[in-house]
């Protein structure tokens, strides 16, 4: 049988359990069996891309148990996008963190393969109680990579990120309990069946519940009014960790599109879409305020941070308007703006260590060792994160404001464009005074090390990624629309969920 | 009439814990805290074998064996640390 | 032939920025090579376009969104590309030169050939999406090149200035454009160039228009958005001189002549753009005449006769057109050579200020001769390119038909606009060239090198020859750009310079005798020099820019105020709101009934012991609340609830819960006393009690808004699917304790993610405290306490203990037990070996690496699940058999008992590492002697 | 026999332990006992507890008979005493002087002590010589340290020699 | 009956871990998350409807069916979720114990509220 | 299960749970630490222990085998209630405004005060 969907979580959780068993102090053979882990995970989600792409949904059913008694894990074009964007992403941060950084902090290798099992089993599972468990793991890795070998504010930074997170999570529980106590199920594609077929006095009660899990979902990614945790932790987060933070609003993202798609989607009756009512209007104030929040930084990392939040408010500007073609082009953004912004922390961090004391302040004037080259991998990452061309940010922005119907016209497309504008103006401010108004090291000896090949290497890789996804847009882009065709009709993934039998035991007793 | 005599014994029991948690509320000192949360797990125990016997089932021994067991682990760490304050030193 | 002419720029920046350590001269010449060989391909492509043939390459890009790699060339684009192309050799030549050595040259003509090549790409697409896209990126390279003096702050602020209006008006051109896409079904520029009827008659006509021109206004510097471009001026002056003249400027006007057919041909289109024009061109020549910077009249200047050119595509009739199609031309060509004259004087005098300048044409009489030619042709004086196409432009102004008003007042622009140019050009060459001066000049100035002056004499002979013999000269290019836009239905007219004596003539002729009196009458009446004109617009810009920034920091500081408590008040508030939001809905829309909070299951009897249960538990959290300022006391109040509720637990059948709950509860005492050491003992007060008591409602809203959603919830009749659950777990998983079987087989991938993040844990807690000291509290004096009789004590329980929890761990599967609860029973007696015998006395005898023992557990359960793969069956399908063991008899096992051990050792590390590594943490002020434990 | 048995009395309650608690004697269970029996204590060692030398089991038994009376019967005493008046009651402590030296012997006399109603040991001196005891009621210290050490402590000498 | 006293039960925990969850510092809020945990579990554990005397644990004789045993997902589930709180108490704790000591404060923004941050 | 059997079960119920409330009644009723730390500690443990018996004797008579497990119990409550009331009296003391303690006996003079 095909055991491929679940390789992408038990590949990095092995790959982690040796790294705890290797010598501590041989990080030699920690790198080794990470790289492997992700050189695997990388040619896994490759595979699950394509067999995705023929448009099956792959079941897998854990344990041999049907889909509703068990967990199921299913790979359909969106869950193979987000496995293949984040095996992507995880090459260019480990290859950054291999540049000593996973020297300093402690576990980092374990740390990151499960962070990297968290997510996969997020974006894999079709069962909502899992989809928590999985959120779990990826959360407590985070907290893990981002202050194992951090100090001082950063401790405080991770408090907040902490407790924000555990806050979170015990909504999620909440929303699953009272969800689970209305419909009687776990698996997503059972529960939207019975979403369906709901008894007319139980629907103020499942909206109530399915609205907490929004709020617990938009606190994962960082919505309006809930995104106030992620500027400080994801600047204070060490660069490679930050960078691969980018993803994990994305998981929030994802997950509202899947459930709210699926569970709550157009099979849902009186439910169908609801929550993107309320998404639409949060996603564009969200979108104003990050901008705002880009250009007011005091840090490049601190912009980054803020571009982050702009990037998921975007994506869910997209998914809330609900055709297939704003999907298509929100997660053909998701997938470039991962990557920009992922870039941009890892060049935020360069910059930081060839201005000495002055760090990434952009109030202060400072030499700045090896400008060319950082000027250019800046100049790169902030044309593709504000969406100029002809880099895929521009195309991902296009896309969207190509498919907004006539209704919302207005609102989304002043919106887009003029936060588009900000980012523009943002970028523009801090690579101004990062880079041009830097001199250089008046004597040679103070300068300091040019930054290792590894690290211009990922940023490369990451910009890289970029370049492809412009160059091969069109494919892109045609592989995102049926992702999205495939996530806004969810019957034929309930069917596949619900039908597909058991190896060896009975469907049904 | 054992099964009367099973459920005047929960309330009895359920009485005692209600005047432990009376002491665990009024104090005054910590140790007394300590020593109405200790009495309190104590007189789980009983709750617990008692409750077995009303539903016939030997279900909870595990839970009354635990409390027995490590039940005191929580009395001597808070001891520990009303003397020591680092109860690992 | 298409896809080379574009792709020569590109990959001649590309070669110049990588061979970086050759001589200048190489680089200028790769950098030459590349319009030099596109003027080749222009050339070979020229007859086909002058026989009105279209040549046209397509290529795939975005198909499904109509974004296609599409490149034309029809007269328009030829002319654009020969301006660009033709003046970039200039430029490049002399760039050659005026660089200096400090200058990184490579850099510079990689950003030239790169701004070249957007150009290019800019004229030749034949998408409008494409177009767009070059569009932008001439607003990025043109950013690189204003800012190529990076040290310099007005270089800075004019790059950042120009990319803020060309980049944003792009972003609204691009807005323009998709609807022009929607409208029309295609971003085809032939399909939308041939679609105009239905383009003006759609209802989006007005939006788009609107957007569109804010794209091109915004590019080509028009009134109010004009003010970026003065602030360019900080560009080395090769950069100022191409985009000024042929190319960034004029990317506003080409596009306005490229969808002049689709666009033009209504009131709307010609009311603003002709207005937009007029008001620039008055603008632009007014503010001229009091610059002192030579390059700052220039750029005035160019923004005047931008005007001049919206204001002709605005008046739309054919010969308007035509008009400003050869303005287009005109000005390119006598505009570059000024502004390399501009350079050339800035490079010998060290300065650019006429207020220091004068007398020039003593110390360099040829290049003064040149610049004077040129700007006589700016100020539009007979026998020069200029005057040609100012006539058509008066001639058009009188001929306004149907907008009397409209007539008048844009003759008088016309004509006020006429005298103002000839006033600064003038003033460019009165206050240059003649008069006293230089004054204040710190070196000798003298004829420029050879190949610099070679451009500029280029240039103005190009002006005498148009001006002179158009029809020999400019008169085929004129036609065939015009055909570019006009299609073949071109208007007669002619290119002669003598017209007779005719209104047009006499408002030229006016115009210089009122421009020779407005200038001089002008320096008689005041001191021109005294005069310092800021611009309005760019004050405002700065000013707004200022404010965004300042508004941008306080919202975002004022909202992301780094306040936890902040952030989580949102977060239960978002909360509420959206809990309580369908119930508000419906009561708002009177059917409340729809959704009544009890529901028609449920009503058990609840016994008073049950009750007597609930007392304690409540009374226990409020106590926990209302001590939480003494945090040992409040740890005592949880401990109390934590034991209710496993009692709750009991009561209502999940004995498993219970044990765990009881076993979490002491190791979460153990954690929070072992952290209590190193926080302070006690809260502070809260900072209002305002804030309190705000508090507390909110908290009374939550508990009761989560009191409703429950009870509602479970007194409705239950549809779950447990019931398989329970009737599937004995015969096909071979487990009684169902709970156990569902964490084990049926959900055992939860419970794999469960151990996960309790081995996670430890681990965090590893990275997070290994070799870290920490500030105590309070400090106990004396050493480590010595507790001889409860240590035997302990050594008795401790085997006891292991044995109950292998105990709980093997009958897990069919009774309450199993692989976390057994792991938490073997750690506790541990950690209470740790607490009675101290940190370095129990890891020295017993001193387990947990790190190791999580990865053992994770394998062992990985392990366990992947075995059954090996089977062919998915990850985690349990197996079973019953060996006969001798001695011992029929022996059931399960697989599930493999992954139950790995849960037992991650749970038992993972606990371990945790309660060890807090043990461990070594107050600052310890002595070393203490401190070689661990 | 040391190496692998570091503790008899320990091994045979382990054994007892298990086999309650599986309330299965069957060969089956009775071999992992044993197994048990003897890994556990094992592991246990490790923490290298100080050794008990156990003398006379005998008088262990015996011992053991006269604290559960002791229980019993001051039980019995001590709850008149809590539901009677308060003034009636004159608790105190009083120092115990040992004669054990022994620390198993000691832990075993605090022990009974303390699982005695009436009295509590609530500290060992630092040179083990002096234990404290809280008596719920003191009538008269030196009677009730005598009883202590002629009930308890004499028999303890015998079993933990 | 049950029914409102466990509805209610979770009430009052979650009334109280909310409000120590505002508080102001570290290890209020770890409290207040510890009792919200307690409030979760029990809601989850409400969700399969409560019964008393029937342990899901199979009994020879007695058929598998709900009517004689308590819902056993939830049970499950509430497992999960108590060993992951307490992963994350864990973390939790440990983090807000090197905040206050990197940043000598034990607020939960890492300084005392009157003093403003101090520069990196 | 014969009458007198019940009878018997009935009274050990009878006298754990008097026990066990006397325990609680001292920790409630009596006015300083020392005092109370004897009922709790004790009363209670030998009323669990009755109750235990009780427990046993139901089991077996149900024929559920005789549960001879629940005395472990008791043996636990019996090695761990004496280290929980000794650390009790510990904490207590280390607490104490004025030492309590009498001095030792003379010829202890040579050791050493308490270590605090
Ligand atoms: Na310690
Ligand atoms: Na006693």
């Amino acid at each position: 049988m095909n055991h491929l969907p679940v390789l992408p979580v038990l590949l990095p959780l092995l790959a982690a359990a040796l790294a705890l068993l290797v010598p501590r102090r041989s990080l030699a053979a920690q790198r080794l069996v990470s790289w492997l882990s992700i050189g695997a995970l990388l040619a896994v989600a490759i595979l699950l891309t394509r067999q995705a792409g023929q448009g099956e949904v792959l079941v897998y059913l854990l344990g041999d148990w049907p889909a509703r008694l068990g967990i199921a894990l299913t790979v359909d074009r969106l869950g193979a996008l987000m496995l293949l964007t984040t095996a992507l992403l995880a090459i260019p941060c480990l290859l950054y963190a291999g540049a000593g950084w996973d020297r300093r902090a402690l576990h980092f290798h374990a740390l990151f393969q499960l962070q990297l099992a968290g997510l996969n089993g997020a974006f894999l599972t079709g069962d909502l109680f899992n989809l928590f468990v999985f959120f779990e793991v990826l959360l407590i890795a985070s907290y893990g990579l981002m202050l194992s070998g951090g100090r001082g504010p950063r401790m405080s930074a991770g408090l907040h990120y902490v407790a924000f997170n555990i806050t979170a999570s015990t909504l999620f529980l909440v929303a699953l309990g009272l969800l689970y106590g209305l419909t009687g199920t776990l698996n997503m594609a059972e529960m939207a069946l019975r979403v369906a077929e709901a008894d007319p006095g139980d629907v103020a009660l499942i909206q109530a519940a399915s609205g907490i899990l929004l709020v617990v979902f938009c606190a994962k990614a960082a919505l309006l009014p809930l995104y106030l945790w992620l500027p400080e932790t994801y600047a204070r987060a060490p660069a490679a960790v930050a960078a691969l933070f980018t993803v994990m609003t994305k998981v929030g993202v994802y997950a509202v599109l899947r459930v709210y798609a699926l569970v709550f989607g157009s099979e849902a009756g009186v439910l169908a879409g609801w929550a993107w009512d309320w998404l639409l209007p949060a996603g564009i104030v969200t979108l104003v305020l990050a901008s705002l929040g880009a250009l007011a930084s005091p840090t490049l990392r601190a912009q980054a941070a803020w571009l982050v939040i702009a990037s998921a408010a975007t994506l869910f500007i997209a998914f809330s308007l609900g055709t297939a073609g704003a999907v298509s082009a929100g997660l053909y953004y998701l997938v470039q703006s991962t990557f920009a912004v992922a870039a941009l922390f890892l060049i935020a961090d360069m910059i930081r260590r060839q201005r000495g004391k002055a760090g990434d302040r952009l109030d202060i004037a400072a030499p700045l060792g090896h400008k060319t080259a950082l000027g250019l991998l800046f100049l790169v990452a902030a044309v593709s994160i504000s969406g100029l061309p002809p880099l895929p940010g521009f195309i991902g922005k296009f896309m969207l404001l190509a498919a907004v119907p006539e209704t919302q016209l207005g609102w989304v497309w002043s919106t887009v464009l003029v936060t588009s504008l900000l980012a523009i103006l943002a970028l523009a401010r801090s690579g101004s005074q990062l880079i041009w108004r830097a001199e250089t090291f008046a004597d040679a000896a103070a300068a300091p090390r040019p930054p290792r090949a590894p690290q211009r290497i990922a940023v490369a890789l990451l910009l890289g990624y970029g370049v492809v996804l412009m160059l091969a847009s069109g494919p892109a882009l045609r592989y995102t629309q049926a992702a999205a065709e495939q996530v806004l009709a969810p019957a034929d993934y309930m069917q596949q969920v619900r039908d597909t039998p058991p190896q060896t035991r009975a469907p049904s007793p | 009439m054992i099964e009367t005599a099973v459920v005047v014994a929960l309330y009895a029991v359920g009485l005692a814990m209600l005047m432990s948690l009376w002491r665990l509320l009024r104090g005054p000192s910590v140790p007394d805290r300590i020593l109405a949360l200790d009495t309190l797990y104590v007189n789980t125990i009983a709750l617990l074998i008692l409750f077995g016997m009303y539903l016939d089932s030997s279900i909870y021994f595990e839970a009354a064996l635990i409390i027995a067991m490590l039940g005191f682990v929580g009395t001597v760490m808070l001891s520990k640390y009303v003397m020591r304050r680092d109860i690992v030193e | 032939m298409l896809e080379l002419l574009l792709a020569l720029p590109f990959v001649l920046a590309l070669v110049v920025a990588v061979l970086r350590d050759v001589p200048r001269a190489v680089t200028a010449w790769l950098a030459a090579s590349a319009p030099l060989l596109g003027l080749v391909v222009l050339a070979w492509l020229t007859p086909a376009v002058m026989a009105g043939e279209i040549p046209q390459v397509s290529y795939d890009w975005i198909p499904q969104a109509g974004l296609l790699f599409d490149l034309r060339l029809d007269g328009l684009a030829w002319m654009f590309a020969g301006l660009i192309l033709g003046i970039g050799v200039l430029i490049v030549m002399y760039a050659r030169y005026y660089l200096s050595s400090n200058d990184c040259a490579p850099r510079f003509f990689a950003y030239l050939l790169l701004f070249m090549g957007a150009m290019l790409g800019m004229v030749l697409a034949g998408n409008l999406l494409l177009l767009v896209v070059f569009w932008e990126l001439t607003s990025i390279s043109s950013f690189l090149l204003i800012g190529y003096w990076t040290q310099r702050k007005d270089a800075r602020e004019g790059a950042r200035m120009a990319l803020a209006i060309t980049g944003g008006g792009g972003l609204a051109l691009l807005g323009g454009v998709l609807l022009l896409g929607q409208i029309t079904g295609s971003f085809q520029l032939d399909v939308v160039l041939a679609s105009g009827d239905a383009i003006r008659a759609h209802p989006l006509y007005a939006p788009m228009l609107g957007l569109v021109l804010l794209g091109i206004f915004s590019k080509s510097a028009q009134f109010p958005l004009h003010f970026w471009l003065p602030q360019a001026m900080a560009a080395p002056t090769p950069v100022s001189a191409y985009l000024h003249s042929a190319t960034m400027v004029k990317a506003g006007v080409f596009l306005l002549a490229r969808l002049h057919p689709a666009l033009a041909g209504t009131d709307l289109f010609f009311y603003t753009v002709s207005c937009v024009g007029a008001a620039t061109l008055l603008v632009g020549a007014w503010n001229a005449i009091f610059q002192h910077d030579l390059k700052g009249l220039l750029a005035y200047s160019t923004i005047s006769h931008l005007g001049l050119i919206t204001l002709l595509f605005g008046l739309s009739t054919p010969m308007a057109v035509v008009a400003g199609v050869f303005h287009i031309l005109n000005h390119a060509v006598f505009k570059a050579s000024l502004f390399m004259a501009a350079g050339i004087i800035d490079h010998e005098a060290g300065t650019r200020d006429m207020r220091r300048l004068g007398g020039l044409r003593r110390l360099m009489p040829f290049t003064s001769a040149l610049a004077i030619i040129a700007s006589l042709a700016m100020a539009g004086i007979p026998l020069l390119n200029g005057f040609l196409s100012k006539e058509m432009f008066f001639a058009e102004a009188l001929e306004i038909s149907g907008h009397d008003a409209m007539r008048l007042g844009l003759s008088l622009v016309a004509f006020l606009a006429g005298v103002f140019g000839v006033a600064y050009s003038l003033r460019f060459v009165h206050d240059t060239f003649f008069g006293d001066g230089p004054r204040a000049v710190d070196r000798e100035i003298h004829e420029p090198p050879r190949w610099m002056k070679i451009p500029v004499e280029i240039l103005v002979v190009i002006c005498l020859a148009v001006g002179i013999v158009p029809a020999w000269t400019i008169a085929p290019v004129l036609a065939t750009a015009a055909r570019g836009v006009l299609g073949n239905a071109l208007p007669a007219y002619s290119l002669s310079v003598w017209h007779g004596f005719n209104l047009p003539l006499l408002m030229s002729i006016g115009s210089m005798v009122f421009g020779v009196a407005l200038y001089f009458g002008l320096r008689r009446l005041f001191n021109l020099h005294a005069i310092i004109r800021r611009s309005l617009g760019h004050r405002l810009f700065r000013v707004n820019v200022k404010a965004l920034l300042m508004l941008a920091w306080r919202f975002t500081y004022a909202i992301a105020n780094g306040s936890l408590q902040r952030y989580l008040l949102l977060m239960v508030l978002a909360t509420l709101v959206l809990a309580a939001a369908p119930f508000a809905a419906g009561l708002l829309s009177g059917t409340s009934g729809a959704s009544p909070l009890q529901g028609s299951a449920g009503g058990q009897p609840m016994p008073a012991l049950g009750w007597l249960l609930w007392l304690v538990m409540a009374v226990a959290a409020i106590a926990t609340v209302a001590m939480h300022r003494q945090r040992l006391l409040a740890l005592i109040m949880i401990g109390a609830v934590g034991l209710a509720v496993s009692l709750v637990f009991v009561f209502l059948s999940a004995p498993d819960l219970a044990l765990t709950q009881l076993l979490v509860e002491m190791v979460t005492i153990a954690l929070m006393l072992l952290a209590l050491n190193y926080l302070p003992k006690t809260s502070p007060h809260g900072r209002s009690a305002l804030r309190r008591w705000r508090d507390i409602a909110i908290a009374a809203a939550a508990g009761l808004g989560v009191t409703t959603l429950v009870y509602a919830v479970i007194t409705r009749p239950t549809q779950t699917i447990a019931g398989e659950l329970l009737a599937r777990s004995l015969p096909e998983a071979w487990g009684s304790n169902v709970v156990n079987v569902i964490l084990v087989d049926f959900r055992g991938f939860d419970t794999l993610g469960e151990i996960t993040v309790f081995g996670i844990a430890g681990l965090v807690v590893h990275a997070l405290l290994r070799r870290t000291r920490l500030t105590v509290d309070e400090t106990i004096p004396g050493g480590p306490m010595a507790l001889p009789m409860p240590a035997q004590l302990s050594h008795l329980l401790f085997p006891l203990a292991l044995a109950v929890s292998v105990y709980l761990f093997l009958r897990g599967h069919n009774q309450p037990g199993g692989g976390f609860i057994a792991g938490l029973v073997l750690a506790i007696p541990l950690l209470l070996q740790y607490v009675i015998q101290g940190s370095a006395y129990v890891q020295q005898r017993l001193g387990f690496d947990y790190a190791r023992c999580i990865g053992v557990g994770l394998l062992a359960a990985v392990g366990t699940g992947v075995a059954s793969m090996l089977f062919d069956v998915p990850f985690l399908t349990s197996g079973h058999a019953d060996p006969h063991l001798p001695l011992i008899g029929e022996m059931p096992l399960a697989s599930a008992l493999g992954f139950d051990v790995g849960v037992y050792l991650v749970v038992f590390g993972g606990a371990m590492l945790i309660l060890s590594m807090m043990g461990a943490v070594k107050s600052k002020d310890a002595s070393p002697a203490q401190g070689n434990a661990a | 026999m040391r190496r692998f048995l570091p503790s008899l009395p320990l091994s045979l309650a382990v054994l007892v332990l298990w086999l309650l608690l599986v309330s299965d004697f069957g060969p089956g269970q009775l071999v992992l006992g044993l197994v048990l029996a003897i890994a556990l204590p094992l592991f246990a060692d490790m923490l290298k507890p100080e050794r008990a030398h156990i003398g006379r089991l005998l008088v262990a038994l015996r011992l053991g008979g006269t604290v559960f009376v002791d229980i019993v019967r001051s039980n019995i005493e001590v709850a008149r005493r809590i539901l009677g008046p308060e003034h009636a009651i004159t608790p105190g402590f009083v120092q115990v002087p040992l004669e054990l030296s022994n620390i198993h012997g000691i832990t075993a006399l605090a022990s009974i002590i303390t699982l005695t109603p009436g009295t509590v040991s609530a500290e060992l001196s630092e040179d083990r010589r002096h234990l404290l005891v809280h008596c719920f009621n003191l009538g008269d210290a030196e009677g009730a340290v005598a009883t202590i050490k002629a009930r308890y402590e004499a028999p303890l000498k015998e079993i933990f020699p | 009956m049950i029914e409102l006293a466990l509805a209610s039960g979770i009430g009052v925990l979650t009334a109280c871990g909310v409000y120590l969850l505002l508080r102001a510092r570290s290890f209020d809020v770890i409290l207040g998350l510890t009792l919200l945990s307690y409030a979760t579990n029990l809601l989850i554990f409400a969700s399969g409807r409560p019964v008393i005397g029937k342990p899901p644990v199979l009994r020879e004789g007695v058929a598998g069916t709900l009517a004689n045993y308590a819902d056993p997902l939830p049970q499950a589930l509430v497992l999960t979720a108590i060993v992951i709180a307490f992963a994350m108490t864990a973390v939790a704790i440990v983090v807000a114990m090197r905040s206050r000591a990197d940043n000598r404060s034990d607020h939960v923004d890492g300084h005392e509220p009157e003093t403003p941050e101090p520069e990196r | 299960m014969s009458a007198a059997f019940e009878i018997l079960l009935v009274l050990l119920l009878a006298v754990g749970t008097f026990f066990v409330l006397v325990g609680s009644i001292g920790l409630v009723k009596l006015s300083e630490f020392f005092k109370r730390l004897h009922g709790p500690t004790k009363a209670t443990t030998l009323g669990v222990g009755c109750i235990l018996v009780a427990s046993i004797g139901h089991h077996a008579a149900l024929g559920d085998g005789l549960g001879l497990r629940e005395l472990l119990i008791t043996g636990f409550l019996f090695i761990t209630a004496p280290i929980s009331a000794h650390l009790m009296a510990k904490a207590a003391l280390s607490l104490a405004e004025k030492d309590p303690r009498p001095p030792t006996t003379p010829r202890d003079d040579a050791s050493p005060p308490d270590s605090r």
